[in-house]
């Protein structure tokens, strides 16, 4: 558990930040902030140390507890030789950074933010190197990302380091999905997502189909995180970020998560050609690119981002090679070019504070204002030069010997030894630059402050503690890569190679001489530097951070005119999609069938029916021709609603009848209501292409259903219904069963029915509430003065009519359970009678009249018919059960009371409610009372 | 018979029809009745949860009918699941409007209400035409709180949301048609029944229909090419609402899942529908990958919102259409962490525009932000949980989704384009969270400051956000019951042959006698 | 208003309603009567307010009689119309005519004008309420004033004998 | 007299969706409601079609399939629900856009 | 159609009260069609039509009476409804027509007074 | 003989029929449809009757009630519409 307390460790030390953050604000407590932000790393180095002697007795703590184990995430737990090396770099030089943050960030407001974020990040690198479960690391894996977004963008009010932060975030992050699909495929491959199971798998693994492809993706995401070329452009970007966060980030830890990942899975994944190839060569072009670039930085962190890839791609390259000698040498480079490279970030830092400026042809001659920092610096730099007795000498001696030992691939024969030494000559003379630009090379230019600002000394300190540690593993190569390397080079290989013997290294002839080589060149090289920086400026100038913006915009672009050219806001077209969808795969499937002709005899045209069809025909033909003139088109509508109302009353289905027909009447008002404030006539807007596509599409469509009504029609039916009939009267105590359907059978589907005719109404009422017709009203009125608005003749004649059709609607709806009709026809028989007085009355003379609101009256319906249902739990039994019982009264004789009326009460009260609240909103939007008054 | 599992219907279509009788009712009144109501339904959920998990199915036979002829509910851990999702989803939305986009039109809780009846119908229903029927009362609900609070956009968005929805029913009753007409019953049991033993020269007409019903769940799911209705109508809702909608692409899924895998499922020898998964594969893919595009292309955090539910959508489809029990499984994982957390977008996008100038959430526009640090974080924690990166739901969901696709053929598309449009996804947020928060020359005007100072930041919004958040936290941290719940939801979706038997009881030993 | 007024504000025209409901029902049981009764109060009570009028039948024989001629009079009318359309319909001469009215309730008028449509060729095709005058069209006129004579001594005289 | 049936059906469906597909909000309408006459015919005469049998019991001696019946005339109920919206809607739409295309602007040229 | 025993009499009657509802309502169908102007169309449907369909309506009033071996008016109401309305619609038509100014046909004696 | 006339009288009201959608499809005046379309309504009145006695089935009388009801309301409303450019006001 222990172990997973180092990793959680940082997080608390990040609450604590957080709370001393808000406790103490402002600028002028750094120091206490630094002090609790150190608290936790220090703890966390304390423990690693504690660990080192159960390390070196080979020992791999594992600890795991089960989070998802359905996908094999645990919250699992490794410490070996090899997270044990990277776990102290991550928090010993965490420590370090934060001593350093103290200083840089002296006097400024952003400085607690910068100890809450290095905790988290440093709380990610460790679960990164520490996890032993793949899906778990790939948690912190993700997080590194992020923290490192946020850290990036640390000064955002620089559009730079916004930009610099989203591209390391899309690359990065793009990096990690790659990965998460690369440990999954290992996952699948290897049946668990433990490091041991996997580390125990090799054979497997190499000899699985879906090896390249797996071992591709997680490359990807080590190369994407180690900068690799050609995904290292993030990294010069991510320089916007503040030096602290520079040094740490992109130089000793989060480019490392790649690299370590790589030496974590070779025992698993290595050792084959593939792994060689695609290692190497990325390494080689990344050390190469970075290289070169380097030497022209002028910009001393650009310069050291560059170099940061270089090395990056050296300490791959190394990995790809293989050997377990290549491994030692990797991890070798990897611990000194942590050391070297973090003082130098500092050091930059420190110089951009104290002059205000990074641009190396400016700043010159630092060594008389700044005498110590020169001296600090001078071991880093001798060490990433690669002089003699420096550790970088020796890792890079490592690399020459190395790559001569490659002999597999007949062309890495002589290329790589070749390949390396100019990319050794390149660093040599960037490593030059560095040193000689900034503190000598006569005076400075135009620096913003000058002499340069005072830094505190302290800030030096961890400057000299890095130093120091380089120049130690540098004199004493031999005890620290036995102390400390070795057993993590243990750990990255399958066999339990012999310790590196640097006394051989030193006795190596051709490496010494490809040093030699490196070293003068170099040298030679930053001599003629004017010259090669003039041929230099000649090229044309590459800005990754504009390319990916532009990249991104470009793709933005693209997305949105793909997106609009699709998603173009018309109607007709989706529709037509929808269409398309409809019959197309209908079409592709039924294409060769060829039983649409059912078993059954076809039966006798009935003229009646045979003349009902061409009417139907007709009108709905005459709807589509005259669909222009609105009026005249409205209504050829009703003749084809009242045919079909005919058509159902010829096959058997009163009730059908009844409910267009009133259904049909209603719609037809609301219709011609809508139409007084709509153009009488739709222009004649369409093409010929497009009425030739959508006449194709309708005629398909068309033909479609009309297959499909063939054969089922020539088909014999076999439904449930004569349940239905057979239990209509014993068990509803109806004899319409359509109506005992409706009510009892399947009562529930008319409750959820008048739901939406009761929702409809209410939405018509809300939308319509500050709906504004004025100026339709005052274009519309010229009709107005000649026509009176309510014929009395008319007036007379509705007000009679009232009673009766009220009395006609009584009947139906009573007559309903046993024969045609029922509560809705009744409901729409009062809702038109009511509807008749407002047309015949006008809207606020029959409002005035209305015995209740129409909302009310929809809720009371509903209410009704739900709690009618409801009433069967009393007696034991499921929602909406029905009870009938026939009385025999003396005098009156037998009649019959059934639940099922209550129940179609309230769906008589329903559809008055809503067929009238619509009507009366729609009629509202034309009176004096107008819009903004509530009506119903 | 338990009585508690009509209660999700039945709670809300009272709350909504005593609020209309009660029309006068204060919004303080309305408020509380609302989220009262909201409240018994997470409770019912939790019960329905918890039930499911004793009992495989649970039936309530409407109006005391035996299926096929009655109505029946079904009960099973789906519809648990879903009800709970619906359930909490619900009750944020319900919180969040109740800070005041309920007054900005009428009647907005009895809408909501009846939204919630139709969406927990549609979960409990076991026959096709009463699906339907929810489906009616769903829609016509939400084009009422699309249109709430008025504004040309919602005019626009809401008559195509109608329009093409009309004719999504129209389709619907087609299809409802030729089933009938073919196998003579509407019981979902029966016709998995009926479909199983139909003749061989019908059998393609049953597909046939079932194509069509592709189309209707489809477009309610929002499926290419009948998705271009969605990105408006989403993003000119107004912020509840559109969070509410979230659930509402999942409907159509869960239909799919209903009738292609159980009704059409029954058949040993053809377990699911292959026709339309054949379809759905293809076009699920590239529905995902518009999502993604769009996602890139949005142009503001609404319409990018809107397209990361359609990216939802073809991760959904795809999975579903590759007929695999455990895939399902992922998918339905995933479904509660995308509804989550697009509804937590809708709802951020919404609390952002309120405390910028200009009161929208445009991307393009640089206008002043008060309260950034609060909300910048909740965005970019809110934004790592939907780009599916540890340590939330989200992770974990695609995580086991690629994990269970790839011993399946052709997994590579499947995981090219969701780990792709993942990757879309990070940078458009990136994009939209830099724009918007590390602006410091328009943050730091004395215009901010001033408007930090009248707009207090509003903490009741603010915490329905968080604990929605939180949720897909927890939906991460406790994982594998979840998981151990929805395998077991999906290995009775693959026995159909347990569902039929149990709907329909003795009828369908005794074979077709009892119709007579 | 008294209170029989307000809870049976029409009581012939709750009778017709009774009698209506038992003439739809087609069942002249009790039950369907008293049902018939009750309706025919409770409609007219919920809807007095679209009604306020008080009722003005007096007579209810001339009303009974009025309507015999009219049937008639409709059969034979259309007759004369029917021979018109199939025979000469290219020899009729229309014209539009305004009828003074002599009534003055509005129901009466409204019976009055109902009446002419129904009857001769005659449409009603306007009401002025301040000349009070109806507008009428006809399909063949010879005689106007013959028609208005017509129409005055058959119809409007004995309205004004109902609805005194 | 199927024939006959189908092809009517066909008719209606083929003008209700031609009229669907038409700019201005009012055909739509007029489409949709030719269109669901024409899916409430289809639905119902997939109970296939009789005449001179409605299913009251004791009135004919063989009755017609009732479930059909009862299945339409919810579809009736809904679809008239729908429609009354979709005019309001359209009509809101016409003021609020000033157009009643139903894109809410008129185009200049033909988008197809 | 099960109706073999009606008595010839009433068989008679319906059969006189359909044929004479066909012609008269048919007459009324030809004067809409033939007619010259609006105003004389009118008049065809609305009195024609009207008791042609009455006619009808008797004839099934008398039809089911014997069917059903007891009075079944309830024909008569629609008669009677139809006899209500129809003036009505013809008034309301012909102001529509009035109001739109609708030429009157040439042999027109006199038109409307604002015309 | 009632079942020898029946075919007959229903054949003249699909002449009628024809006649109305004849005239409803000319106009010229939307008056005149909406008389065509009245009088459609009137004549298919007679038409169910016609078929309640084709089959002696006498459940076919609501419908014929509501379209006389619903017919009249129409014409109402349309000439309303014409009259005032809306129906309710
Ligand atoms: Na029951
Ligand atoms: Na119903």
């Amino acid at each position: 558990m222990d172990i997973g307390l180092l990793v959680f460790l940082p997080v608390l030390g990040a609450i604590a930040s957080l709370l001393s953050r808000q406790k103490r604000p402002g600028p002028d407590h750094v120091s206490t902030h630094a002090l609790v932000a150190l608290i936790a790393p220090a703890i966390c180095l304390l423990l690693l140390l504690s660990y080192l002697p159960r390390i070196q007795s080979g020992e791999a703590l594992v600890y795991s507890l089960n989070w998802v184990p359905e996908i094999g995430l645990g919250l699992a737990f490794r410490l070996d030789g090899l997270s044990w090396l990277f776990a102290t770099l991550i928090t010993g030089i965490g420590c370090l950074i934060i001593l350093y943050a103290r200083y840089y960030f002296a006097g400024k407001d952003t400085a607690g933010r910068f100890f809450i974020l290095i905790q988290l990040f440093m709380t990610a690198m460790l679960g990164i190197v520490l996890s032993e479960n793949l899906l778990f690391m790939l948690v912190f894996w993700e997080l590194t990302s992020l923290v490192s977004f946020l850290l990036i963008g640390f000064t955002w009010s620089s559009r730079d380091a916004r930009r610099g932060a989203r591209m390391s975030l899309v690359i990065t992050g793009g990096g990690g999905l790659a990965l998460l699909g690369g440990i999954l495929l290992l996952g699948q491959i290897v049946g668990s997502y433990q490091i041991s199971d996997v580390l125990a798998a090799t054979d497997t693994i190499v000899s699985d189909d879906r090896y390249p492809l797996t071992l591709s993706l997680i490359l990807l995401g080590a190369f994407t995180k180690s900068a690799q070329a050609p995904f290292h452009l993030w990294l010069p970007h991510a320089m916007a970020a503040p030096t602290p966060v520079s040094a740490y980030l992109h130089s000793a830890t989060m480019v490392k998560a790649g690299l370590f990942l790589m030496a974590r899975l070779h025992p698993a994944m290595g050792d084959t050609e593939l792994w060689f190839s695609l290692i190497t060569i990325t390494g080689m072009v990344t050390l190469m690119v970075g290289a070169f670039v380097a030497m022209f930085m002028h910009d001393i962190k650009g310069l050291l981002a560059y170099s940061t890839i270089s090395h990056l791609g050296l300490i791959t390259l190394l990995i790809g090679m293989g050997s377990e000698m290549a491994m030692a040498a990797a991890l070798f480079h990897l611990t000194t070019h942590a050391l070297f490279k973090a003082p130098l970030f500092m050091m930059a830092g420190i110089v951009d504070q104290a002059t205000g400026s990074r641009d190396m042809r400016n700043i010159n001659g630092l060594w008389k204002a700044m005498p110590a920092l020169m001296l600090i610096t001078a071991i880093p730099a001798a060490a990433m030069a690669g002089l003699p007795l420096m550790s970088g000498y020796l890792s890079k001696k490592m690399l020459f010997s190395e790559s001569l030992l490659v002999t597999a691939p007949h062309w890495a024969n002589t290329l790589i030894p070749a390949w390396v030494t100019i990319a050794g000559l390149f660093s040599v003379a960037y490593s030059v630059r560095i040193f000689h630009n900034v503190f000598f090379n006569g005076q400075p230019v135009d620096l913003p402050h000058w002499p340069p600002r005072k830094k505190p000394a302290g800030m030096l300190i961890p400057l000299f503690i890095l130093a120091f540690a380089s120049l130690l593993v540098g004199l004493a190569p031999q005890a620290t890569y036995d102390g400390l390397i070795h057993l993590a080079v243990m750990a990255t290989s399958m066999t339990h190679l012999p310790l590196y013997d640097f006394s051989a290294l030193a006795d190596a002839q051709v490496p010494a001489m490809m040093s030699m080589i490196a070293m003068v060149g170099g040298i030679v090289f930053y001599l003629a530097r004017g010259p090669l920086f003039a041929i230099h400026r000649q090229l044309p100038e590459v800005d990754a951070k504009n390319i990916f913006e532009q990249i991104m915009q470009q793709s933005i672009r693209f997305a949105q005119s793909l997106v609009y050219r699709l998603e173009n806001g018309s109607l007709q077209r989706y529709l037509a999609f929808i269409l398309v969808a409809a019959i197309a795969p209908a079409l592709w499937m039924l294409s060769g069938y060829s039983g649409w002709q059912g078993p059954s005899e076809l039966t006798e045209v009935n003229p009646m029916v045979a003349f009902g069809a061409l009417i139907l025909c007709l009108s709905a033909l005459g709807v589509a021709l005259f669909h222009h003139q609105r009026l005249p088109a409205l209504l050829l509508l009703s003749v084809t609603g009242l045919f079909v109302t005919l058509a159902f009353a010829q096959f058997s289905a009163p009730d059908l009848a009844l409910t267009q027909l009133s259904v049909e009447v209603m719609a037809v008002v609301i219709m011609m209501l809508a139409l007084s404030f709509l153009p009488q006539t739709s222009p004649r807007e369409s093409g010929f292409g497009r009425i030739f596509r959508d006449l194709s599409l309708a005629g398909l469509a068309g033909i479609g259903v009309a297959l499909f009504a063939y054969a089922v029609l020539t088909r014999p039916a076999e439904t449930i219904s004569g349940y239905f009939l057979a239990n209509s009267v014993p068990g509803g105590g109806g004899t319409n069963v359509v109506n005992v359907i409706l009510v009892d059978f399947r009562g529930f589907d008319t409750l959820g029915e008048i739901t939406v005719l009761g929702i409809a109404a209410v939405a018509v009422f809300a939308f319509t509430r500050d709906l504004h017709l004025k100026e339709r009203v005052a274009s519309a009125g010229s009709a107005k003065g000649f026509a009176e608005p309510h014929p009395v003749i008319l007036q007379m004649v509705s007000r009679m009519a009232l009673p009766i059709a009220l009395l006609v609607s009584a009947y139906i709806f009573l007559r309903g359970h046993n024969m045609p009709g029922g509560g809705f026809i009744a409901g729409l028989v009062t809702a038109v009678a009511l509807t008749l007085q407002y047309m015949a009355g006008g809207l606020v003379w029959a409002q005035e009249r209305m015995l209740t609101h129409f909302r009310p009256l929809i809720g009371a319906g509903l209410l009704i018919a739900t709690i009618t249902g409801l009433g069967s739990w009393f007696v034991g039994y499921p929602f909406l059960t029905s009870a009938f019982s026939h009385m025999d009264w003396p005098l009156i004789g037998e009649f019959e009371l059934a639940t099922a009326l209550l129940f179609d009460l309230g769906v008589y009260t329903t559809v008055v409610g809503a067929t009238l609240l619509i009507l009366a909103n729609l009629g509202k939007l034309m009176t004096v009372a107008g819009p903004g008054q509530e009506v119903g | 018979m338990n009585h508690l599992m009509i209660m999700p219907i039945v709670i809300p279509l009272l709350t909504g029809a005593f609020l209309l009788v009660m029309y006068r009712y204060n919004i303080g009144r309305q408020r509380s009745l609302s989220i009262g109501s909201t409240l018994l339904l997470v409770v019912l959920a939790v019960w329905a949860v918890l039930q499911a998990g004793v009992t495989d199915y649970t039936l309530y036979y409407l109006g005391n009918w035996q299926p096929p002829f009655g109505i029946v509910l079904v009960l099973d851990r789906l519809s648990a699941i879903m009800l709970l999702l619906t359930a909490l989803l619900s009750l944020f939305c319900v919180l969040y409007a109740s800070r005041g986009s309920d007054r900005e039109g009428s009647h907005f809780h009895a809408l909501l209400q009846f939204q919630l009846m139709g969406i927990n119908g549609a979960f409990l229903t076991g026959d096709l035409f009463n699906l339907f029927v929810f489906f009616e009362v769903l829609l016509i609900a939400s084009y009422a709180l699309l249109l709430h609070g008025g504004g040309r956009a919602r005019s626009r968005a809401g008559l195509h949301y109608v329009i093409i929805n009309l004719a999504g029913s129209a389709l619907f009753l087609l299809a409802l048609g030729i089933l009938y007409g073919l196998a003579g019953t509407l019981n979902m049991a029966d016709l998995a029944h009926s479909i199983a033993n139909a003749p061989e020269t019908d059998l393609p007409l049953l597909k046939a229909a079932s194509l069509l019903l592709m189309v209707v769940f489809g477009i309610k799911a929002a499926l290419l090419p009948l998705l271009f209705w969605l990105p408006r109508a989403y993003s000119a809702a107004s912020a509840p609402v559109a969070a509410l909608f979230a659930i509402m692409t999942k409907v159509g899924f869960y239909a799919m899942v209903r009738v292609f895998l159980m009704v059409f499922g029954l058949d040993e020898g053809a377990p699911a529908n292959d026709t339309v998964l054949a379809w759905l594969w293809p076009t699920a893919l590239i529905t995902l990958a518009l999502g993604g595009i769009g996602v890139l292309g949005a142009a503001s955090l609404r319409t990018l919102t809107a397209y990361m539910v359609i990216v939802s959508v073809g991760i959904l489809l795809a999975t579903l259409s590759r007929n695999d029990e455990q895939l399902l499984a992922a998918s339905l994982f995933y479904l509660l962490h995308s509804t989550c957390m697009t509804a937590v977008f809708f709802l951020l996008a919404d609390l952002i525009g309120r405390y910028r100038d200009d009161g929208y959430d445009r991307f393009s526009v640089i206008s002043p932000l008060s309260h950034r640090w609060v909300l910048g974080s909740v965005f970019l924690i809110a934004s790592v949980s939907i780009a599916s990166l540890p340590p939330f739901s989200g992770f974990v969901s695609k995580a086991w989704i690629l994990q269970a696709s790839s011993r399946l053929p052709d997994y590579l598309w499947l995981w090219a384009a969701i780990l792709i449009s993942g990757l879309l996804i990070i940078a458009a947020l990136s994009r939209a969270g830099s724009g918007w928060f590390w602006r410091p020359e328009e943050h730091s005007t004395a215009r901010t400051r001033a408007i930090e100072k009248t707009q207090q930041l509003d903490h009741a919004r603010m915490a329905t956000v968080c604990v929605m958040i939180a949720i897909s936290f927890a939906l991460a941290l406790f994982a594998q019951p979840v998981m151990d719940y929805l395998d077991a939801a999906t290995k009775l979706i693959y026995q159909p042959s347990g569902y039929v038997d149990t709907v329909l009881g003795d009828y369908v030993s005794q074979g077709e006698e009892v119709t007579e | 208003m008294n209170r029989r007024e307000f809870w049976l504000p029409r009581p012939l025209f709750s009778l017709f309603l009774a009698l209506l409901w038992l003439l739809m029902v087609n069942s002249f049981s009790v039950a369907h009567t008293l049902l018939g009764l009750a309706l025919g109060m409770f409609i007219p009570f919920i809807t007095r307010a679209f009604w306020p009028e008080q009722a003005k039948v007096h007579y209810l024989l001339p009303l009974l009689k009025y309507f015999m001629v009219l049937m008639v009079d409709i059969v034979l009318s259309n007759l004369v119309v029917a021979k018109r359309i199939l025979f000469y319909p290219n020899q009729l001469t229309p014209s539009f005519f305004t009828y003074p009215l002599e009534l003055d309730d509005d129901f009466a008028i409204t019976i009055l004008a109902s009446t002419i449509s129904l009857t001769p060729g005659t449409v009603t095709a306007h009401y002025d309420t301040e000349a009070r005058t109806l507008l009428i069209h006809s399909l063949h006129v010879t005689d106007e004033e013959a028609l208005i004579r017509q129409i005055k001594d058959r119809y409007e005289r004995p309205l004004q004998e109902i609805f005194r | 007299m199927e024939l006959l049936v189908a092809i009517t059906l066909g008719v209606l469906t083929s003008t209700g969706v031609y009229l669907m597909l038409r700019a201005r909000t009012f055909s739509v309408v007029l489409g949709l409601t030719l269109l669901s006459h024409g899916v409430n015919l289809f639905l119902f005469s997939m109970g296939r079609l009789t005449t001179a049998s409605p299913a009251v019991i004791g009135l004919v001696e063989k009755y017609t399939d009732p479930l059909p019946q009862a299945l339409v005339l919810t579809a009736i109920v809904i679809s008239f629900s729908m429609t009354a919206f979709v005019v309001v809607l359209a009509l809101k739409a016409a003021v609020e856009l000033r157009s009643d295309h139903v894109d809410g602007e008129d185009p200049n040229e033909d988008r197809q | 159609m099960n109706s073999p025993d009606i008595p010839l009499v009433l068989e008679l009657i319906i059969t006189f009260f359909l044929v004479a509802g066909a012609i008269v309502a048919l007459i009324g169908s030809i004067g809409l069609a033939r007619l010259k102007d609006v105003y004389m169309r009118l008049h065809g449907p609305t009195k024609a039509s009207t008791l042609g369909v009455g006619c009808i309506l008797i004839a099934s009033l008398l039809y089911f009476s014997f069917l059903k071996s007891g009075l079944s008016v309830q024909e008569a109401l629609i008669t009677l409804f139809l006899f209500v309305t129809a003036p009505v619609s013809a008034h309301m038509m012909a102001k529509a027509a009035l109001h739109r100014k609708l030429p009157c046909s040439p042999r027109t004696r006199q038109g409307p007074p604002d015309q | 003989m009632i079942e020898t006339v029946i075919p007959f009288v229903i054949g003249i009201f699909c002449i009628a029929i024809l006649l109305n959608l004849y005239r409803l499809a000319i106009g010229p005046d939307i008056v005149d449809r909406i008389l065509a379309l009245d009088t459609l309504m009137i004549n298919s009145i007679a038409l169910i009757v016609l078929a309640d006695i084709q089959m002696s089935l006498g459940i076919l009388f609501e419908a014929a009630l509501l379209i006389a009801l619903m017919g009249f309301v129409g014409t109402v409303a349309m000439t309303k519409y014409l009259l005032r450019g809306d129906v309710i006001e």
